[in-house]
C-alpha cells in the first residue's frame, strides 16, 4: 500500500515538474532565441498592464497559456470530429507517461525506508520508452488526417514517414548502449555509470558509446519533430503542418507535446550517456576523490546533490536542443529521408557490430 | 553471457551457399549497367551448382542438428537437388526473358536465390517454427518476384492476389501450428510424432491438422484452395511462373510430406479421407477447367493444379512407395514443366508474349526443333510412355493401388485421359494449323536453348532409365525414418 | 489471469476486432486494430509474457500499424462505398463465421473437461534473460533465417515501390 | 484462473473475425488488416499455451511471427502502393484483368 502511495507521489511530482519545465521551455525558446538573434523578444505582456519592470518570465509563463486557452476552439467543417478531438490527447498521453521510467535520483533514505527515485521501476525501461515513443506517432498522424485539410494531411504523412524512419536509428543506437551495460533497466544503467575510468574520467555512457550518442541525439531531435527536422510542421510550406486546423487549447497541447518530447530526449540522453544523476567522485556514502581522499557526507545531502545534477544535465540538453533549433536551417524532405536511411542507419548498424566486437575482445 | 550452442555448419551449408550468393549478387548489382545484368545470372547458376554438388555429396548422411530442430538427411538433400534444378533452369531462361521484357532489376536474381534458401530450410526443417519461417522466406520473395514486372498490369495484379491469399493461408498454417503445439506440448516434429504415437489424436490436434491441410493446400494449389493459381501464374513473369510451379510446389510438398507422412503417420487414418477428397477434387477441377483455356500459360497453370492432385494421390498412398513416388514425380514434373515454360518464353517477343494457342500455330514448320521439344513436354505431361511423366504417374498410381486405394487410382487414370485433350491440342496447333503469328526470327539466346535442351533430355532420359532415380528417391524417403 | 481480468480484456478485444472488419472508414479500422493490439499487449502481460507485451506494442502497434496508416493516408482512401457485393456471398460468409465460432467453442469446451491445471512456471518465465537465452540457443536457426527474411522484405519493398 | 480453453476460444473467435474480414471486405488494405488480426489471434493462443504448458517455446514463436508480420507488412504495402499507382484503385473487385 505504502509502495503504491510512494509511486503515486513520485508520479505526480514528475508530471507536475515536467509540465512546468515544458512551460519554462516555451519562455526559454522565445526569450532565448531573442538573445541568440540579438533582439529583445517577448516583451509585450506586462504585469497589470503597466508595471515598470518587465518580468518576462512570469509574463510569458502566464500570458501565453491564458491566451491559448481562452481562444475559440475551431473544428473545420467536414472534419472528423471524434478523431480531431482525440488526436491531441493521443499525442499528449504517451509523451507524458514516458517520463515515469526515467530515474531522477538514486535511493532516498527516509528513516528505515529506501525509496528508489523513479516513478515506475520497470526492468525493461528502455523498451517502455521506445513503445511510448512509437505510440506518440498516432496523435500527429490522426491530427493530420482528421482535419480534412491538405496541408494537415501532408504534415501527417510526413510525420509518420519521418518518425518510422528515425525510430529505427534510435532503436539501433539504444542497442549499442544496452549491449554495453547489459540491462534494459534505466536505473541500473544510471548506476552502472558510477565508476571512474582510470580514476579520473567518469564512466559515463558517452565515453563508451560516442557514436551512439550522436545518432541518438540526431534521431531524438527528429523524433520530436523539431528544427532542423520539423518537416511535418514546416511553416513556410505547410502553414503549420498537422496542426494547421487546430486552435486554442488543442493547439497548446500540441505545442506542449513538442516540448515534452524534447524533454524526454534530454532525459534519455542524460540517463544513457551522461550518467543520469551521477556526480563524478560522489558515491552514496560521500566524496571519493582520487588519491584515496574521502569525505563522508550525509545520505540526504548526497541524494539532493545527485538530483540537482540530474536536473542540471537535463536542463543543459533542453537548452542545447533549443540552441540547435535556432541555429540550423531546415532540411529538405529528401535530405531528411536520406540522412535517416543512408547515413544514420548504416552507422548505427556498424556501431552495434563494433560494440559486439569490442565486448568479445575485452572479455577474451 | 549466453553460450552459443555448437553449430553444425555442414547441415547449414546448402542454405548458406545460396544465401551468400544472393548477397554477392546484390552487392555486384550496384552500379551495373542494364545490359550487363545477365552476368548476375551466371553467378547465381554457379552458386546453385555448388549447392547441388554439396547436397549430392551429403546424400546418405543422417544427422540431426541444433537440438533436433533441423536435420541433415537424404530427404532434404534430394529436395535440394530439385530446388537447384528449378533455380538453374529458371536462371537460364531468365537471361532471355529479362531481355525481352522490361525488368531491369538485379534484385530479381537475388530474390530467386533467397527464395531457394527458404525452400532448403523448409525441406530440412524438423521443427514447426523452421517450417513456418522457411515457408515465409520463400513466399515473401516470390510475392515480390510475381510483381517485379512493375509496368505490366497483370503482374501487379498477380502479386497482389498472390500476396493476399498467401498471407491468408499462412494465417491458417500458423493456427494449425499453434494447435499442434497446444495438443502435444512441443514444436519439434520428433516429439510431436512420439506424442501422437503414444496418445493418438485429440480434438485440438485434429483441428490443428485440418488447419495445416488448409495452409499447405493453398501453397501446393490444391482445390478448393486453388483460386489464386491461374491468375497468379498467368500474370507473373513467365520465368517466375515456372519457378513457382516447380520450386514452390516442391518445397511445399517437402514440408507437407514430412509433417504428414512422417510426423502424423501414426494417425494416418484420421487425415487420409480429407486428402483423398482433396486429391480427387484437385485433379478433376484442374483438368476440366484446363480444357476450356485459350491461353497456353493459363492452361499450364490449371495443369499444374491437376498435377498437384496426382501428387496428393501419392500423399494419400503414403508409406514407402507413395513417398518415393511423390519425390520421383516432383522431379519429373519439374523437368517437363520447366521445359514447357521455356518454350513459351522462346516463342514470345518484346511486347508480344505470344501465349495463346493460336500463337503456336505453324511452329512445327518454322522451328521443328523447338516444336519437337514442346511435343516431348506435352506428351510427357499427358503421361505417354516412355517419357518421364508416364513413369511418374505409373509409380504413383501403382503405389495407390498397392495401398488399397483402387478407386483413387482409377479416377487418376481417367483424369490423365481427359488431360490428353488439351496437351495434344498444343501439338495439333503446332503441326496441323497454318499460322503466321510465329515470328520469322526468334531471338532465342543460347542459354534458353540450353535450358530447354536440359529439360528435354532429362524428360526422355529419366523416362527411359527410371530405375536409378527411383531408387534414389526411395532411399531418400526412407531416410525420414 | 483470473476470470474477471479475462473478460475485461476479452470483451473489448472482440468488439474492436469487429469494428476493424465492419467500419467503412479505413482509418477507423486501422485505429481499432491498434486498440486490439494494445489490449493484446495487456493480455500478454497478464499471461507472464512481459517482453512480448512490449514487443507487441513496439512492433505491431508502433511500427506495423503506423505503416498501414501511412499508406492509407498516402493513397488518401475515403470511406468505402456501399459494398456492392453479391449478397449471397455476404450471407454465406456470415453464416460460415457463426458456424465456425460455434464449432470452435463446442470443440474446445468439450476437450477442456479433462483439462490439466496450468504448469508451474520456471524461474524468470517470460523475462528478457530467459527469452534471449532461448533465442540464442534453441532458436538459433530461426533467428538466422529471420535475418534473411528481413533482408528480402527490405530489398523487395524497395524494388516494388521505387518509381 | 481462466482455464486454457477460454483463451483458445477467444483466440478462435478473433481468428474467425479475421477470416470473415478477408471474405467480406473488398478494400485490399482492410483485407490485409484482417489478416494481421488473424496472426494476432494466433499469437494469443501461442502465449496462452506457453503459459499453460510452462514452456517458453510459444513465446519465442510469437517473436518470430512478429518479425514475419513486419516483413509481410513491408512487402504487402509496397505491392498495394504499386498497384494503386498503376491502376488508381485497390478494390479487389476492380482487379479483374484476368478472369477464369
Amino acid at each position: 500500500m505504502i509502495d503504491i502511495a510512494i509511486s503515486a507521489i513520485l508520479t505526480v511530482f514528475i508530471l507536475a515538474n515536467i509540465m512546468n519545465l515544458g512551460g519554462l521551455l516555451l519562455w526559454v525558446e522565445r526569450k532565448g532565441s531573442a538573445i541568440l538573434q540579438d533582439r529583445i523578444g517577448a516583451n509585450r505582456a506586462a504585469l497589470l498592464g503597466k508595471l515598470p519592470i518587465n518580468i518576462g518570465i512570469i509574463n510569458t509563463l502566464v500570458a501565453d497559456p491564458i491566451k491559448l486557452f481562452t481562444k475559440e476552439d475551431f473544428v473545420p467543417p467536414n472534419a472528423d470530429k471524434f478523431l480531431h478531438w482525440m488526436a491531441p490527447i493521443l499525442a499528449m498521453v504517451p509523451a507524458l507517461i514516458a517520463f515515469i521510467a526515467i530515474p531522477f535520483g538514486d535511493i532516498l533514505v527516509i528513516g528505515e525506508r529506501e525509496i528508489n527515485l523513479q516513478a515506475a521501476n520497470l526492468n525493461v525501461g528502455i523498451l517502455y520508452i521506445l513503445g511510448m515513443v512509437s505510440l506518440g506517432v498516432y496523435g500527429v498522424v490522426l491530427a493530420g488526417w482528421a482535419s480534412n485539410s491538405r496541408w494537415a494531411l501532408l504534415g501527417g504523412i510526413r510525420a509518420s514517414a519521418q518518425m518510422i524512419s528515425y525510430e529505427i536509428a534510435l532503436g539501433l543506437a539504444l542497442i549499442g548502449v544496452v549491449m554495453t551495460f547489459g540491462t534494459l533497466d534505466l536505473q541500473e544503467i544510471a548506476r552502472a555509470q558510477g565508476h571512474m575510468i582510470g580514476g579520473v574520467l567518469p564512466g559515463w555512457g558517452i565515453f563508451y558509446q560516442p557514436v551512439a550518442f550522436f545518432i541518438f541525439l540526431t534521431a531524438g531531435i527528429a523524433e520530436s519533430k523539431r528544427i532542423p527536422f520539423d518537416l511535418p510542421e514546416a511553416e513556410a510550406e505547410l502553414i503549420s503542418g498537422y496542426f494547421t486546423e487546430y486552435s486554442g487549447a488543442k493547439q497548446a497541447t500540441f505545442m506542449l507535446v513538442d516540448f515534452l518530447e524534447s524533454i524526454i530526449v534530454a532525459g534519455l540522453i542524460t540517463t544513457l550517456f551522461f550518467g543520469g544523476w551521477q556526480v563524478p567522485f560522489l558515491m552514496r556514502d560521500g566524496l571519493h576523490l582520487p588519491g584515496d581522499i574521502f569525505y563522508p557526507l550525509p545520505s540526504l545531502l548526497v541524494t539532493l546533490v545527485q538530483h540537482g545534477a540530474f536536473v542540471t544535465k537535463l536542463a543543459f540538453f533542453c537548452w542545447l536542443q533549443i540552441m540547435i533549433r535556432w541555429t540550423l536551417p531546415r532540411f529538405r524532405y529528401d535530405q531528411l529521408i536520406n540522412l535517416g536511411w543512408k547515413i544514420l542507419l548504416p552507422i548505427a548498424l556498424a556501431n552495434v557490430l563494433v560494440t559486439g566486437l569490442m565486448i568479445l575482445i575485452f572479455q577474451a | 553471457m549466453i553460450k552459443l550452442p555448437p553449430v553444425n555448419w555442414l547441415s547449414l551449408l546448402p542454405a548458406i551457399i545460396p544465401a551468400f550468393t544472393g548477397i554477392l549478387v546484390l552487392c555486384w548489382d550496384l552500379g551495373m549497367k542494364n545490359e550487363e545484368r545477365h552476368r548476375l545470372a551466371w553467378l547465381g547458376i554457379l552458386g546453385l551448382a555448388i549447392t547441388a554438388v554439396v547436397s549430392f555429396c551429403l546424400l546418405g548422411r543422417n544427422e540431426p542438428a541444433f537440438n533436433g530442430s533441423y536435420t541433415l538427411d537424404s530427404y532434404a538433400m534430394f529436395f535440394n537437388l530439385i530446388f537447384c534444378l528449378a533455380g538453374i533452369l529458371t536462371f537460364l531462361m531468365s537471361i532471355q526473358y529479362l531481355h525481352t521484357s522490361d525488368i531491369h532489376a538485379g534484385e530479381y536474381y537475388a530474390l530467386i536465390l533467397f527464395a531457394i534458401v527458404g525452400m532448403v530450410v523448409m525441406a530440412a526443417a524438423t521443427d514447426l517454427v523452421n517450417i513456418f519461417l522457411g515457408l515465409e522466406t520463400m513466399s515473401i520473395a516470390v510475392y515480390v518476384l510475381a510483381g517485379i514486372w512493375r509496368q505490366r498490369l497483370q503482374s501487379n495484379e498477380a502479386a497482389l492476389k498472390y500476396f493476399l491469399l498467401g498471407a491468408f493461408a499462412s494465417g491458417f498454417l500458423l493456427y494449425g501450428i499453434a494447435l499442434l503445439y497446444g495438443a502435444t506440448g512441443s514444436i519439434q516434429l520428433g516429439k510431436i510424432a512420439m506424442h501422437v504415437n503414444e496418445h493418438g489424436a485429440s480434438t485440438i490436434l485434429l483441428i490443428g491438422v485440418a488447419m495445416l491441410i488448409v495452409g499447405f493446400g493453398f501453397k501446393v494449389a490444391a482445390a478448393p484452395f486453388h483460386v489464386w493459381t491461374p491468375d497468379v501464374y498467368e500474370g507473373a513473369p513467365t520465368t517466375i511462373t515456372a519457378f513457382m510451379a516447380v520450386g514452390v510446389k516442391a518445397a511445399a510438398f517437402a514440408a507437407f510430406a514430412r509433417v504428414f507422412l512422417h510426423t502424423l503417420g501414426g494417425i494416418h487414418g484420421q487425415w487420409e479421407g480429407i486428402l483423398w477428397v482433396l486429391a480427387v477434387l484437385t485433379m478433376t477441377v484442374g483438368n476440366i477447367t484446363a480444357l476450356v483455356q485459350n491461353n497456353v500459360k493459363r492452361m499450364l497453370a490449371y495443369s499444374s493444379i491437376a498435377h498437384a492432385g496426382y501428387l496428393l494421390v501419392a500423399m494419400v498412398a503414403g508409406k514407402e512407395l507413395g513417398g518415393a513416388a511423390l519425390m520421383y514425380y516432383l522431379v519429373a514434373y519439374g523437368l517437363m514443366n520447366l521445359g514447357a515454360f521455356g518454350v513459351i518464353i522462346a516463342v514470345g517477343r518484346r511486347g508480344e508474349p505470344n501465349e495463346e494457342f493460336a500463337d503456336f500455330a505453324g511452329l512445327g514448320f518454322r522451328y521443328p526443333l523447338l516444336a519437337l521439344a514442346m511435343t516431348v513436354f506435352m506428351l510427357s505431361l499427358t503421361g505417354i510412355p516412355p517419357l518421364v511423366g508416364f513413369v511418374g504417374k505409373f509409380y504413383i498410381f501403382s503405389a495407390a493401388v498397392k495401398a488399397g486405394y483402387l478407386w483413387l487410382a482409377v479416377i487418376g487414370v481417367l483424369n490423365s485421359v481427359i488431360s490428353a485433350y488439351y496437351y495434344i491440342r498444343v501439338i495439333v496447333s503446332m503441326y496441323m494449323h497454318e499460322g503466321d503469328k510465329v515470328p520469322e526470327k526468334l531471338s532465342a539466346r543460347p542459354a534458353l536453348a540450353v535450358a530447354i535442351l536440359i529439360a528435354a533430355v532429362g524428360t526422355i532420359w529419366l523416362g527411359v532409365f527410371p530405375s536409378a532415380s527411383m531408387a534414389l528417391s526411395r532411399l531418400s524417403f526412407l531416410a525420414l525414418g | 489471469m483470473d476470470l474477471l481480468t479475462f473478460f475485461m480484456l476479452a470483451v473489448p478485444l472482440v468488439l474492436f476486432a469487429a469494428v476493424v472488419i465492419l467500419h467503412p472508414s479505413p482509418v477507423y479500422s486501422a485505429m481499432s486494430l491498434v486498440v486490439v493490439m494494445s489490449f493484446l499487449a495487456l493480455y500478454f502481460f497478464f499471461l507472464d509474457a512481459h517482453m512480448l507485451g512490449w514487443f507487441q506494442i513496439i512492433v505491431y502497434a508502433g511500427s506495423i500499424m503506423v505503416l498501414f496508416l501511412f499508406v492509407i493516408m498516402l493513397l488518401n482512401l475515403q470511406n468505402d462505398p456501399q459494398e456492392h457485393q453479391q449478397p449471397s456471398l455476404r450471407t454465406a460468409s456470415r453464416i460460415g463465421g457463426a458456424v465456425l465460432i460455434a464449432e470452435l467453442v463446442f470443440l474446445f469446451s468439450r476437450s477442456s473437461s479433462s483439462e490439466k491445471a496450468a504448469a508451474e512456471l520456471p524461474e524468470g518465465f517470460g523475462t528478457v534473460v530467459a527469452l534471449s537465452e532461448k533465442l540464442f540457443t534453441d532458436f538459433l536457426i530461426p533467428f538466422e533465417i529471420t535475418s534473411i527474411l528481413l533482408l528480402i522484405a527490405a530489398v523487395g519493398a524497395v524494388v516494388l515501390a521505387k518509381r | 484462473m481462466a482455464p486454457i480453453s477460454y483463451h483458445l476460444i477467444l483466440s478462435g473467435i478473433l481468428f474467425t473475425i479475421g477470416v470473415m474480414g478477408v471474405l467480406l471486405r473488398r478494400n485490399t488494405i482492410i483485407i490485409f488488416m484482417a489478416i494481421e488480426l488473424m496472426l494476432n489471434a494466433v499469437n494469443l493462443s501461442f502465449v496462452a499455451l506457453a503459459r499453460h504448458l510452462g514452456s517458453m517455446d510459444g513465446q519465442l514463436i510469437v517473436l518470430f511471427v512478429m518479425a514475419v508480420a513486419a516483413a509481410e507488412a513491408a512487402v504487402g504495402l509496397a505491392i498495394i502502393l504499386m498497384v494503386f499507382r498503376n491502376k488508381e484503385t485497390i478494390n479487389a473487385d476492380e482487379l479483374k484483368l484476368m478472369r477464369w
